[in-house]
């Protein structure tokens, strides 16, 4: 965890409003792990005045890259960087995914920007793992092509691309995948997502990491601003920023 | 020229006028990742209560302009926890300890002093009178100038150690606080608190804030903390820590002009968790370029 | 669909909820440059007393973060000449108008409102008890319940008018003066004023403005603003026009859902003079996003 | 008066701090006068929230000019406007400088910064009225070469380029240019040095307009918020942005 300068690299737009911006920082890029993240500073002004935080989405060298849609104010100054600039930022934060353990089946679900940390999550498991890619999205706008990951399984609200339906249904449909394997289940997207997948993995007993999000003051433990009730302990809120952003579906209420 | 940046908040004698404001950098591991506590003036702690507080749910924080609102609800680990584990963790660090003390009712407030007015690592306690965050205690306290002179009066029999009270802003007289505070025998005030703020989510039509509302910290307050500071400072002979949206060594001699002791850094903390040792240096060269060889000269140096 | 923007507070009845501010567009000519008039609310005259006044010598402004401070100190035509010169110029446009009202004796208030109040052209009055800027009245009867009750029964007797009383957020309990204002007979209210802040120049340790502190006001006060008229919401039953930090549609619909039933645009007129303009389009396009025929629906519609 | 986006045609620098910003702006361009200003919005954000005042430099064509040099936030974030970056201002706001009436020999009087307006100005008097420029600095880090201003006299605190000394010594010293002239003066420049000629200049009865500066909030004339005491009617202030900037030194106290 440092707080370092990064200088952009290149920002690309992979759909009209989905930009991948890469970032050289050395330091940063040796050391963090999928499903990770860093806290960046948009603007060196006090408005927007807080970080912005945002999931590795891959490493390449000195080189990372982060995936974001604009949302607001932060994203959209970060959409108009260039080349040269320089951004400044923590991380890395949280604990990422497992991706060492017992299975030998990842299947990986997205929803919409739920995509973010999975290119670099797909090339730091095991080879002896095979993958899945499951991708859900409001519709074909919202599905980006990531060069490098492995073909998805696809499915929109309006069934402008892939099966027309939720993720969590196309993963249901295809469950003769998961036969004979030990399946391990990595979800990223929004939280009504994120919870029925839950849902299903624990009534299903199926391992499943999912990766959350909450509005964060600081990123790294020390505001409190980032509370999700915890079944292990609770008594205390678990901390998405720290004890976070995933969290194994048996340790957090979503 | 090395000046002298030490200062004194009445009996607490602090190395340099920057602590770490309470609920900013918790019991101290984290930030210290990112600050060496042992360059700066001090640290607060988070706010104790008696038990453990789980604090309030989720959404506890939202950005506004140039600030932030927070109902973090006192999340807090409890007296007991934090003799156990937090203070062990403190007593490495050569800094000033102040402990903050946030509670439900007056005798919880004596209770709390009391179980740690004995220990060593503590410099001094900050008596929270003015948490916007939680139903009970809070604002109820820090609204109620007779409330306030009972708190103080009744800690200060619990404990030799100085006492800070610490006031809300949402008051139409600071001053009249920090005089009951002064006369019932706190050693010095911090001000200000977070001011009551709120913010809805206008498709929803949902506070955005579980609590519904919330503590406005940041730049956005600092004039309101600024003219609180004036304010105390022109009617009550009593130290004063200033706090409010203080973002560097700039913001540091402005509230000491306006009659601050000593300062803390809050919110900064969570951007620029290196803030406050950077403040050391841009203090240094603040007082280098206008030739201040004690730093605590600023104090009340307002020109009116 | 079109939505239906018509708002009501209390008696007064507005074409939509966007007035401008008292003491941000003076008295109409040089606002009306940039905004139709007619296409808005209202528009609240800045602040009269009997007699001109001079106001406040330089500095009188200065920029804060996401904010600014002014101490204007009232500087006004007074009665007669409002009467004589700038009601005629406000007669031609078709819109509301509110005359705002500051004095410094209970007498003068009552004076200033009677003379004025046989004037067609004036739609209501606002009685400004909060001005943070001024030695005499100002805050000292903002932060006074007994004497808002006093000035709000007084200004009662001596027209038929619609009173507003507008509120200082420099006091612990808002809902306290808004209870004793309707208790008397006022109309509504409007709040906020600005908070008292304060800056100061590092280099010459002198307050950045002539009077010390100003009033604060702009985007960083919005949340103090918007909690302060929920506050008002909850608990007193009384129609609220919210000021505070308004820069577009949204921020209106935010005050209205928290209680507002309209609101007033001040420091915005400043920066972008056509804001109000604007804002009756984001209002449109906000009713026509979430399927509200009648906007006036929004007020008070937060979900707790 | 009107509200409008002018697009950025170059931003140069002239001298370590000081810029010259070249904005297409067809509708102000056409009308604004010497000595009037616009007040320009240095960002979008709410912070910096209130627009920024600058004197027109030059106009032409379409396009006018502004210069200014780094003071704090606001004109940082301007020196790093790019080509083709829009900013939006009102304008042209102010009375300016009165290039007509009963003088034959102009001589404008900048300090530092002050020459801000000239170069606008120098064009802008009918050809039968001879001009000097006294131009003063704290030293040559702040004098700019202006191309087609006149060749000016110079002084400068420390001596390094032109005279050592004040820019109103050097006035004095070079008296013998009034000779059997109508001399008006146009002054601009920080308001110690504005004062200082304004005394002079009454007390040598000679005519003279200085701009003046003042915080501002609106820069229109409904906030009140830059008073400067009025010798015609000593029961109100004037108003900076509206009355002035440019006052006749008959008129306020500077
Ligand atoms: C651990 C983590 C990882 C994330 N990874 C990504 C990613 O890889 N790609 C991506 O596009 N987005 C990601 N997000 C969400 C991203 O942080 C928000 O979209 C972003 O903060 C919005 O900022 P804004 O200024 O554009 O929006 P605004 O709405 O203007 O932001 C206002 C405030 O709300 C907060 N906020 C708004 N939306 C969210 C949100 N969904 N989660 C947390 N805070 C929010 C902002 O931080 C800010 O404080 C992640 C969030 C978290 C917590
Ligand atoms: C009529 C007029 C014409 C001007 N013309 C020029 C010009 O041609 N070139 C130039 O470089 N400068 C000019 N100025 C001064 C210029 O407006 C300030 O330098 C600028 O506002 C500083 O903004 P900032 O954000 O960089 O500085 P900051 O110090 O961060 O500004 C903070 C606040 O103070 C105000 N402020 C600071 N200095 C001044 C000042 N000297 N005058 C007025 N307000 C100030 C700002 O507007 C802002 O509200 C002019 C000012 C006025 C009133
Ligand atoms: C997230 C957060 C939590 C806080 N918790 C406490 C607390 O537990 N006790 C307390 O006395 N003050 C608490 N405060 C108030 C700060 O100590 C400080 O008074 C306030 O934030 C103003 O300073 P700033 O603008 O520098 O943040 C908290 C502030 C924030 C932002
Ligand atoms: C420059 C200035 C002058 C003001 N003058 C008056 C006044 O004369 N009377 C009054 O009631 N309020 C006055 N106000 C307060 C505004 O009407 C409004 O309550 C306040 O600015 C908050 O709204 P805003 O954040 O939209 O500006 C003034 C505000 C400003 C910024
Ligand atoms: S964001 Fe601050 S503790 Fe998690
Ligand atoms: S700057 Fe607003 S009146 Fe002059």
């Amino acid at each position: 965890m440092i707080i370092s300068d990064a200088i952009v690299k290149d920002v690309q737009a992979l759909s009209s409003s989905i930009f991948l911006m890469q970032l050289t920082a050395p330091e940063i890029s040796s050391i963090i792990k999928p499903g990770q993240f860093l806290n960046i500073k948009a603007d060196s002004l006090s408005f927007p005045l807080l970080r912005r935080p945002f999931s590795v989405c891959d490493v390449n060298g000195d080189s990372f890259s982060v995936m974001f849609d604009i949302h607001g104010l932060g994203t959209k100054l970060l959409s108009e960087k260039k080349q040269g600039d320089v951004l400044n930022l923590i991380g890395p934060l949280g604990n990422g995914f497992s991706t060492q353990g017992d299975f030998d089946l990842a299947i990986m679900i997205a929803g919409g920007l739920g995509i973010a940390p999975f290119p670099f999550l797909a090339k730091s498991f095991d080879k002896s793992v095979s993958q899945f890619l499951f991708y859900g999205a409001r519709n074909n706008e919202y599905i980006v092509e990531y060069p490098g990951l492995i073909k998805p399984f696809i499915a929109t609200d309006d069934g402008s691309l892939g099966e027309k339906g939720n993720v969590l249904d196309l993963l249901k449909n295809n469950k003769e995948i998961f036969n004979d394997k030990r399946v391990k289940l990595f979800v990223c997207g929004p939280t009504p997502m994120l919870r029925a997948i839950a849902e299903f993995a624990l009534a299903e007993d199926l391992d499943c990491e999912v990766s959350t999000e909450c509005a964060m003051a600081c990123g790294f433990g020390i505001c409190q601003g980032c509370p999700i009730e915890s079944k292990i302990h609770p008594e205390t809120y678990a901390l998405v920023c720290k004890d976070g952003p995933v969290f194994n579906v048996k340790e957090v209420v979503i | 020229m090395q000046p002298d940046l030490r200062v004194s908040v009445g009996p607490i004698k602090l190395r340099n006028p920057i602590l770490l404001a309470s609920g900013t950098v918790g019991y101290g591991p984290e930030i210290a990742e990112f600050t060496d506590l042992s360059k700066i003036g001090g640290i607060v702690t988070k706010s104790l209560s008696l038990n453990p507080r789980k604090g309030n749910p989720p959404q506890r924080i939202v950005e506004t302009s140039s600030g932030m609102l927070n109902a973090i609800g006192l999340a807090n680990v409890g007296v007991e926890e934090f003799i156990e584990k937090k203070i062990p963790y403190l007593a490495q660090f050569d800094t000033t300890v102040i402990c903050n003390i946030a509670a439900s009712s007056f005798e919880e407030y004596y209770e709390c002093v009391s179980m740690l007015s004995g220990e060593e690592v503590i410099d001094a306690f900050e008596i929270n009178v003015s948490c916007p965050n939680v139903k009970d205690g809070g604002l109820v306290f820090g609204n109620d100038s007779k409330a306030v002179g009972k708190i103080t009066a009744g800690v200060r029999k619990v404990t030799n150690k100085p006492i800070i009270i610490k006031l809300s802003p949402n008051t139409a007289s600071v001053s009249e606080f920090a005089s009951i505070a002064k006369n019932e025998g706190a050693d010095a005030v911090s001000a200000i608190n977070t001011l009551v703020g709120s913010a809805i989510d206008i498709h929803s039509r949902k506070p955005k804030i579980y609590n519904v509302t919330g503590g406005l910290s940041g730049p956005a307050i600092k004039p309101v903390a600024v003219a609180k500071v004036l304010e105390i400072f022109r009617k009550v002979e009593i130290p004063i820590i200033g706090i409010g949206g203080i973002m560097n060594g700039n913001d540091i001699a402005e509230f000491m002009i306006a009659g601050a002791s000593a300062i803390q850094m809050g919110t900064v903390n969570f951007i620029n968790p290196d803030a406050s040792l950077k403040a050391v240096e841009e203090l240094k060269q603040y007082c280098i370029t206008h030739s201040i060889e004690r730093l605590s000269e600023l104090t009340g140096s307002v020109i009116l």
